[in-house]
This record gives C-alpha cells, structure tokens and sequence, in this order.
C-alpha cells in the first residue's frame, strides 16, 4: 500500500492486489506449485475493501473459505498467504491450514460453513465483556443461509446485544447451485426475524459500499448490537479452481459489472498503470518470496 | 458432609470471582439453578457472567469458544450431555482444531461440562455416556470426577490452569454422593495413592499395594461399582483388588494401572457406555500394544450392552453394567 | 369417546382425559408407580383437540417431549400411556421409549428439542412423493425455537413445497426460562423468513382454535406447502415433575384462562359432571389395568 | 476398465430405477453431478427423485431419515465425510435409535454416503475420517467399499436390502482406483478369498492360505497399502502376509481374521484416522478379549499421528499411515 494514494487509489490499488494475487495463483497452480485446492474471490473484491478498510486494528474479522480478498485487504501481506497455499513454515499458519484455516492477528477462517458464526458471535461478546471496543465481522455466504447454527448465533448476538456485523456476500451461487435452489424467502428477513437490523445493497461498486458501511460499522460500535447486511454481489471465477457449470452468458453478463474498472476508470490512465506495475512487482516478489521458503517439519509431541 | 454436587458449586462460585470466568448453559438461573443444581446462587452473585442461554447447543459451545479465543474462561454446562453430540462439529472441527491448526497462536481455554449417565429412568436421549464419541479427537482432555477425587478443584485447575479444550464429564447419579474421605494413606478399607499430576489418578488397594487378583480400572460414576465389586471380591472370594479411578480419560496415565497390572496380571477395565468402541476398547488396545505379555489371562471389558438405554427399569438394568458384572469379569478365567 | 357426544361435549371430553390423566399421573408418580420423569399439558389442552381432531388417519403427528396431550387425542389410548410410563411392556413401545420417545400408528414422538423438524418433514415429503394425500403436523415450543435444524428444515420445507404444518405452543417458558430469555425478535418472523405462510393466535379456548385451524390445515394439504403457526398459550404445571420456580401470581392470572372451565361452561353442567364421571372410570380403569401388565423382558440378540 | 466411482454412480443409476429410491445431498445436480462425481447423470434421469440439497447437512440427513420411515429408501450424500460430525445427534439420537425405541415398530432404512479420507492437501477440516466416532453408536451398520469388493453391488445390498441404517465410507483417493479383478481364485499375485455374506470380507494370501507370517487388516482406502505393504514384505523380507480386508467395518466379522491369525499369530490393524480410539483400537481389543493367547507377539496399530490432518504435503505425509509404516509394522519384534 501506498501512502501518497488517494482514498480511490488505495481501494483500486488493494482490489488490482486481490486480483492479481488469485489469478497469478491460478496460473500456478498448473504448475503444482500450491496444494489442495483454492476458492478465489474475482468478482467480490469490492465487499472485502469496502468493509474491512473501516476497521480499527482492535477489531475482529472472522472469514471463510474464500478469504483472500479479505485476508489480503487485512493483512496487506500477499508473501504470506502464498506462503500457506504453498505449504511453507512461513506461511500465515506454516502450512498448516492451508487456504481455508488461516489466523493472523485478529483474523481468522474455518472452512466449514456456518460453524464460524458462534466463534465471530462469541469474540465481539468477549470484546464486549473486556470493554475493548472491538467489535467482529464475519463474512458469509449466501448458501451458508442454510446452515442452522448460523440462526442459533443470530438469535443469541441479538438476545445479548452483541456487536457483530453479519456480512452476507450474496454472489449469487453456492458451488455449483443457484441460490434460487438454496435459499426459500428473503435474506434481509432471516436477520430481522431475530431483531436484528438488517439491510441489503446491491453494487459492486467499492465506493458505494464504503459509504454504505460507515453507519452501520459505526452503529454496531456505538450501539453495541448486531446489524445483518446482504451484498448483493457476483463471483466471476469457478466456484474452486476448476469448477465452473454457470451458464456462459450469465456470468458475461455479470462481468460488466466487474468491480475494478468501476473504480480504474475514475483514476487517471497513468495512475491507474503505476498502481498495476507496482501490485505486479509486489505479487512477483511475494512469489518468489514464497518459494524459497522451508517447508515444515513435524513437532515431536502428539496432541492428547 | 460434602457431595460432588457441593464441591462443584463451590467451585464454580471461586471460579467465578476471576473476571476471565464466564458461565453458559441453560436454565443456569436463580432461583432453578440449572437441571442438576450445580448452579445454585450463582446468577444472584454473579449475575453479568452467568448467562442463561436459549436452547441451542452448537451455538453456545460455538460462542464460549470464540469467547475462549479472545482471552475468557468459559465454562459451558450441557443440561444433559447427550446434547454434547450437537455440537459433535464445534469441538471437532472448531475447539480441537483452532490451537494446532492456526500454527499454536491461539488457545481455546473452554470448559464443557456435561451431565451423563443412567439409572434414573430418563429413558434413550437423556442416560447415555456419549464421551467415547470424543476420546478419538485430537487436541481435548476428557476429564470425569468421582466422589473419590475432589470434583471442585479438578474443575478449578481445567478451568484456569489448562489451556487446552475440556470435556468435563458428570455422572449425573454421582452428584448427590458424598467425597470420600483419606486419612493417613487410607479411604475406607483400603490404601490410597495418588499420582502426583494436575488429574490425580486414584490407586485403591486392600494390601497396602503388596499384591493384587486383580486389577479394575474405572472411572465417573462407574467408580463406587468397582469399589463395591471389590469389596464383594474380597468378602466372597478372598480376591484382592485394586482399583484404578483416573480423573482424566483423555490423556489416560497408563503408569498406575501397568504398576498395579505387574502385581495383578489381570484387567478389569469399567464404563457406563455400550462397550462398543468405548473407553474400554481403547485402554485394553493400548495395554496390549504397549505391554504384551503383561496379562496372564483375557481382558475383560464391563459396559452397557447395545441397546439404546431402555427408560424402565427391568431393562435399564440389564442394559447398563453393574456391580455384579464387575465381580463376574473379576472372577471370570 | 362417546359417539354421541356434541361437538363441545367431545371436545371437553377428550381435554378432561388429558387433565384427569395427568393430575392422577402426577399423584401416582409419589408412589413410584411410575419411571424418570414426565412433562405436564396442564393448560394446554385446548391446542391438542384443536388441531389432532381435524386431522385424518392418514396424516402423521410428531410430538416432543410434552406429548401426553398429543398421544391421548391422536389414539384416545390413555392405558397404553400409562403403562408406558410405568414401563410395561404392553405399554406404547413396551416401556422402552418412557414418556418422551414413543410412537404409535403415525404418532412419533421425541426427546431431542428441535431434532424432530427433519424427520417430521421428511415424513411430510415422503407421503407427497408417494401422493398418499397424508400431511404432517408437527408441534415444538417456544424455546424450541433456538434449535438451528428448526430453521435448516423451515428452509427445505419451503424450498421443496412439502406438506408440513409446524406448530409452536408458545406457554411462554421453557423449562425455568422466560420466552424473553430465550427468544429474540418474532415468532412469526421466523417462519415468514423462509417464505411460508405463517400465523399467530393467543387463545385456550379449543372451539376458537378449532376454528383457526380448519383453514390451515386444509390450506396445507390444498396447496401442499409448509405452514408455521403460532399459538400463545400458558402451561399451568411444572416444567416436568416438580420444578417450577416462577411467579405465582403469574400462574395465577393464566389460570384464569384456562381451556377447561372456557369449554364446560358452554355444556349442561350435568353433561359436563356425566363426562368428568365417565373420563374419571376410563382413567381409573386405565390405571387399574397398567399396573396389572408385566414388565418387558429384554431380547437377547444386541444391535450392531 | 471399471472404476470405484463407476461402479459407484452405476449403482446409483440403477437403484434410482426403484420409486422408493430418493437421492439428497448438496450440489449433486448435472452437469456438475456432485464433487466427486458419483452423482454424474443421475438429475438429468431422474429428475424428480435427485433432490440438490441447501448446506444443511443435520437437516437434510434428518429429512431423508423421515423419508426412510415413511418406506422410502433415501441415499444421501455428504460431500466431505467431516461434515458428519454435524449429524452425530440426527444420527446417534434420532436414526441409530428409532427402531430399537419404538418397539421394533419402524425401520429407519437410510443410507449415508460420505467421501473420507486425506492425501489431497485439503487441509484440517476436509481431509478426515471420522467413521471412528460413529463406531460405538448401537444401531447403526458402517460399509467401507475398496477396490476388492464391488462398491456399486454393496450400495445396492444397503440400500434396497437392509432396513438399518448404513454409513457408507468412501475414501476420496479410491474414487478413481481400478477394481480389483479376481479370476479362478486369484487376485494379482495372492490368492483370494471372500466371506459368504451379504457383506462379504476379502483375505488375499501369498501362499494359497497355507502359511501366514502376519495378518494384516485394513478397509477402504488403506485397503491397497497394506496390499502394497504386503508386497513389500514379500520382496524385501520374504514374509508372508495375509491380507484381510473387510467391507463392513460395524458389525466386523471377525472370522476371517482369526482363521488368518490362527495361522500368523501377529495382527497389524491399519485405518487412515488417528490410532487413539480409532476402529483399530476396538479391533485389537476384541480380539485380545475374545481370543486371548493366539498372538504370539504385541498387536501392532499403524493409523494417522494425533494431529489435525495439516494441508502441506511435508506435514500430511507424516501425519498419515503410509505403507512403509504397515511394512514396519509387520516386521517389528
Ligand atoms: C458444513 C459444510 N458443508 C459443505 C461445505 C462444502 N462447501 C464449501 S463452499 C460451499 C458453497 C458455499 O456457498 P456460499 O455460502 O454461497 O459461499 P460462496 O462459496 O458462494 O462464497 C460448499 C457447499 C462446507 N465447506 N461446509
Ligand atoms: C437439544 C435439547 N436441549 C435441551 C433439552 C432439555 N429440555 C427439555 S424440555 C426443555 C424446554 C423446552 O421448552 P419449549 O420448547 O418452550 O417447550 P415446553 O417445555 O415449554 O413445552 C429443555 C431445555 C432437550 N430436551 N433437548
Ligand atoms: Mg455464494
Ligand atoms: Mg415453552
């Protein structure tokens, strides 16, 4: 990041980031340069800037599995995440986790769907006991609406007034199924039927969603109760790395919505050019960075 | 006189003066005080950490561990611990895994404590010890008090000394039973040891630990039958026993049991839960595997037989282990 | 049942069974007459006659753990209730199930809170598959509502048009827990969010409420979707045996409304007292004849 | 040439020819056809009875229970066999106990499909095999198809044939592994034998079961790596092992084990999860229970370290059983 950026530079400069970052990793996963798989987040990039950008370094961030967009806007440490999805020690958790289980500083990820939500709920309510101020965000899907204990922490952040942001990032599908598919009635209602403010927007446009989010991150904090915010939003890439059954037109259609040239296009050319060679360069040496580091090894002591 | 029921609820009133501590269940308030009354006075007390909690287990287990990440001490109470297999996915793929997988830079210091066990007509969804679904997962202790260890202050060290996840297992029947009390190395008719660790292992013997028939391993409330059974060894056969009560399941100290097992060379290994795959199956695996040769004759397993557990009574009784079967196995060739 | 009966006689009938068949029960449990514990209808029974009369043999009934009120009106069987809870093995499922775990014809019933929905909706799907005409009503509490699966099965039930109606007996505790304590924001909403059509009433009296339902009911099985429905009622006994530590004068002022006395004023109080006699002989026999019924053997052959 | 995941979805399109037949599970629909494929072609036949399902594995598995006792015949998928864990109280509470607790007067004929097991760099949370906490649940069948028996005939015996519940363990690197064909009593190298029952148990012998150094047993995927092992065992140390791989993992027939160990008397017991509580465990306590003196050297248990299974391959190698641990297991003293 660039400390000369203007406000519109930096959300383009960590948007090019997380894009260039994912499709350099899709290029080299071919190369078996990364494990497992991956779930990348082209197309949302706005959501993760939009939001997490207003967070002070005492708040909390709880993601899943398609976290880079938000670890990245976090952390602003691209080595480190090639670091994990190339399984070195230096990674964010040394290899350990891997893409979908990744803690740094106040951000964490699980991989399993739903089953964050107690632990975000739990954490804003512990802040909240300390008298931190801190409050959590925890981003989920909309196929993650299915989950039952995503309801259960609802009704129990609301009953105790704890200040958590559920941020739902509606892209439209789960894996390979529509939301349509997934999803019976209204996601806004899911939050409001447990007394919970809630809320939807429907933009890909990083700036909007800024300001979107000011007064609800800042009512969450000073009225210290959950706020529901749907975003209605597209993913443009597979689902994981090699996953894709959209229908091809559907997906073009979206893609004229693409969140980067929205903001490219309010940046000089120039600048706009200076901010994509410097992300470039970074990526290249964060990769090259992320190759060279050690693998694990195995501690001795098993757990109990 | 002082039950497990007391020292549990004097402990949760000391636990509760550090502000780290932090108590959810359901119906935990004064004046009900929870289902098996460990709660009592301590919402009047501490009313801001005694927090009441809808019914909704994942939930709250999910929300005591995010709260456990951030610095608390939470301690969680399961009403009645076949619950706890709601939130089979919060402790393992969550509160297992968060400390190891994100690279030892968290801790998740929670308490689940849950009330298992039979033999109160509570019929199939509200007897069962379902503690032999976790002993597999890596990354949490199973802790299970008996009258013969002092409930409060294990309860005290998982809590604020351990930093590991605890499943802390109460038999339900155990609650109203008194603490049996040691003098001068003795509990009643037999010598007592104790191993010196923060889970004390139990060692019972009626020959001051010279020789041994037998040796039965037991735990929760499944501790009083293997001493009762001991003592009809002694009295209708001249058997000697020892008996063994860890206070920790999972780890397991293996040394006073393999030191008895080199005086007895017999086992007699007790649970509540169906002996499927339980806590028996575990302990006989690892002492084969890591001392064969020590036993001179068969294992013998005590535990409820397949069934689920009936509600009345004549076949409750049939279904889950009693004194008499520990004898059996004892006796047994 | 007497075939003669008017409409309110019936339903007076079958709501005194309930109530005389729980006060004995619980005066009987001192005696140890009986196993466990049990779980009262005492102020709810108009919710049980409302709704089980007007279904057909075909259609399916889960009930929960407070399913005496339920079990009596589905089978008008109070002696195999008894012997259940007395553990015989003529008893509903042979002693094996206790209170909480029985099932009888297309009667289920369960322990676990919540744990029902799927199944209950499972059963409603399948009788739609097979074009059995059969619907599914399945009744949960209030507190009930904090269960995640309650949610996970509104949602499929919606999205797969399946036949169930799901009815909350909201008597305003659960267990020693005020509704307050447990639930956050509404009832209803909480159906309305997975797009079902969802209603409330607040009444004990069983023709009102028969009334309410007759639309409902038909409605589900007419268009062959989900409704939730919402009764505010008030349980005017323990919790389960003996444990009720809530304000008396509250108690008080429901006790007021209670379902029976609103019914028997509407009959000849000589029907009523020739009603009461008869139930009070049906239940005396009941009794006499449960404690008669050997206990169960168990079989030798364990389960896998 | 047949695979294990041809032979599965051949199965499935052919059970789905019977009406009772119903199939849910989250994105199963065509053409994406599930994430391992099994489900390939079966929305696009049967349409209406191939139900692509919310994430809502606790829902959807209680859902299909239902279904099962309103004479269905569900079969459910569970993408990755972790997400189990979030139906241990459907299963262990509602579907295991059903039957037995009503008096024998449902039946509860489902079937749980689930993709286990690790070597992919899936991480903690998608890589394990979490079988072992379901092991000691009366009530319910566990299946673990491999290459040696025929995946798609065992999903059609429990599915349209056994009316208890059935988990049916599919180890994900197994999906695309060949059949094993046997042919005049011979498998590869070994000779080969089965179990007359529905299902069926293979041993593989290297001396037409004459002579047996070691018994090794092992299901689903670690099925081949003790076949491998064996090889090994053979060249390097020209020791005789039997193999003995059994498709049904609860209930365990546990004949064709001993008939191996009468001629061996060394068991190595192998699985890809953790040893602690594992199904080895349980293996090698029953058999030191119920035949106790036919072994002649200590059981050996080789499974998984007690560790979260780690993404990096470096770490995922260690953690996990691989054949030279088998090898090693077999040779030792
Ligand atoms: C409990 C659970 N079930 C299933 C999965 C497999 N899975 C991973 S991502 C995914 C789709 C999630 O959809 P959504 O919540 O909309 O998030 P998106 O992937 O669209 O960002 C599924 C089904 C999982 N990780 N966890
Ligand atoms: C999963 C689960 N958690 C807790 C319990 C213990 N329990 C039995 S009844 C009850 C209260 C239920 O309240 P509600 O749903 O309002 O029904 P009510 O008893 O008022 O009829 C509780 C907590 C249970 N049976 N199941
Ligand atoms: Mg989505
Ligand atoms: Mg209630």
């Amino acid at each position: 990041m660039s400390k000369n950026d203007t406000f519109q530079e930096k959300l383009y400069r960590q948007m090019f980031l997380i894009r260039h970052f994912e499709e350099r990793l899709l290029e080299l996963f071919s190369e078996g340069a990364f494990f497992g798989t991956t779930h990348c987040y082209i197309g949302q990039e706005a959501n993760a800037v939009a939001i997490i950008n207003q967070l002070t370094d005492k708040d909390i961030v709880f993601s899943n599995h398609r976290c880079h967009g938000h670890f990245l806007t976090y952390s602003d440490k691209p080595e480190l995440l090639y670091g994990e999805l190339m399984g070195r020690s230096t990674g964010v958790v040394g290899g350990r986790g891997g893409s979908q289980h990744i803690c740094y500083n106040n951000f964490y990820t699980n991989g399993i769907q739903g089953g964050i939500m107690p632990a975000a709920t739990g954490m804003a309510f512990a802040e909240k006991i300390k008298k931190s101020g801190a409050i959590a965000t925890v981003f989920i899907g909309d196929g993650t609406l299915g989950q039952g204990v995503v309801y259960e922490s609802l009704n129990m952040a609301s009953l105790w007034d704890v200040p958590v942001l559920v941020v739902v990032e509606n892209n439209r599908w789960a894996q390979s199924s529509r939301v349509e598919n997934e999803l019976a009635g209204s996601m806004v209602k899911r939050g409001e039927a447990f007394g919970i403010d809630s809320g939807e927007i429907d933009s890909t446009d990083a700036e909007e969603l800024y300001a979107h989010f000011t007064p609800i991150i800042e009512k969450v904090r000073r009225e210290q109760r959950p706020h529901f915010e749907v975003i209605h939003t597209y993913r443009l890439c597979h689902h994981s790395k090699s996953d894709d059954a959209r229908p091809k037109d559907e997906v073009e259609r979206y893609r004229e919505n693409e969140p980067l040239p929205k903001m490219r296009e309010r940046l000089k050319a120039s600048t706009a050019e200076a901010i994509e060679s410097d992300v470039k360069k970074r990526i290249a040496e964060a990769i090259a960075w992320a190759r060279e580091q050690p693998f694990p090894e195995l501690q001795k002591t098993e757990l109990v | 006189m002082s039950t497990v029921v007391k020292s549990l609820n004097r402990a949760m009133h000391e636990l509760l003066e550090d502000p780290r501590v932090v108590f959810l269940g359901e119906d935990i308030l004064d004046p009900y005080g929870g289902a098996f009354k460990v709660a009592k006075g301590l919402s009047t007390q501490f009313p801001e950490r005694v927090i009441t909690t809808p019914i909704a287990e994942a939930g709250f287990v999910g929300i005591a561990a995010g709260m456990a990440m951030r610095g608390m001490r939470p301690i969680v109470e399961i009403m009645f611990g076949d619950f706890l297999m709601l939130t089979a996915d919060q402790i393992l793929n969550h509160i297992a895994k968060y400390r190891w997988m994100y690279n030892d830079q968290v801790e998740v210091p929670i308490v689940i404590r849950a009330a298992m066990g039979g033999r109160r007509g509570y019929g199939p969804t509200h007897s069962q010890s379902v503690e032999k679904h976790f002993l597999g997962m890596p990354g949490i202790v199973i802790l299970a008090p008996s009258p013969f260890h002092d409930p409060g202050s294990l309860l005290k060290t998982a809590t604020l000394d351990d930093s590991r996840p605890v499943l802390f297992i109460e038999n339900k029947l155990m609650y109203s039973r008194a603490l049996k009390n040691e003098a001068d190395g003795n509990c009643g008719d037999f010598s007592i040891r104790k191993t010196d660790s923060e889970y004390t292992t139990v060692s019972l013997s009626y020959d001051t630990f010279q020789s041994a028939d037998v040796t039965i391993v037991a735990y929760g409330g499944m501790a009083e039958l293997a001493v009762e059974a001991a003592e009809m060894l002694m009295i209708e056969e001249e058997i000697f026993a020892e008996v063994i009560i860890p206070s920790s399941i999972k780890p397991l100290d293996y040394d006073p049991i393999i030191a008895s097992l080199e005086r007895s060379q017999k086992l007699v290994v007790c649970e509540e839960a169906s002996k499927a795959a339980g806590w028996g199956s575990e302990v006989i695996s690892r002492i084969t595997k890591d001392h064969f040769g020590l036993l001179k004759s068969a294992p013998q397993h005590v535990g409820a037989l397949e069934f689920p557990i009936a509600n009345t009574v004549t076949l409750e009784e049939k279904i889950l282990p009693q004194v008499k079967d520990i004898f059996d196995a004892a006796i047994s060739k």
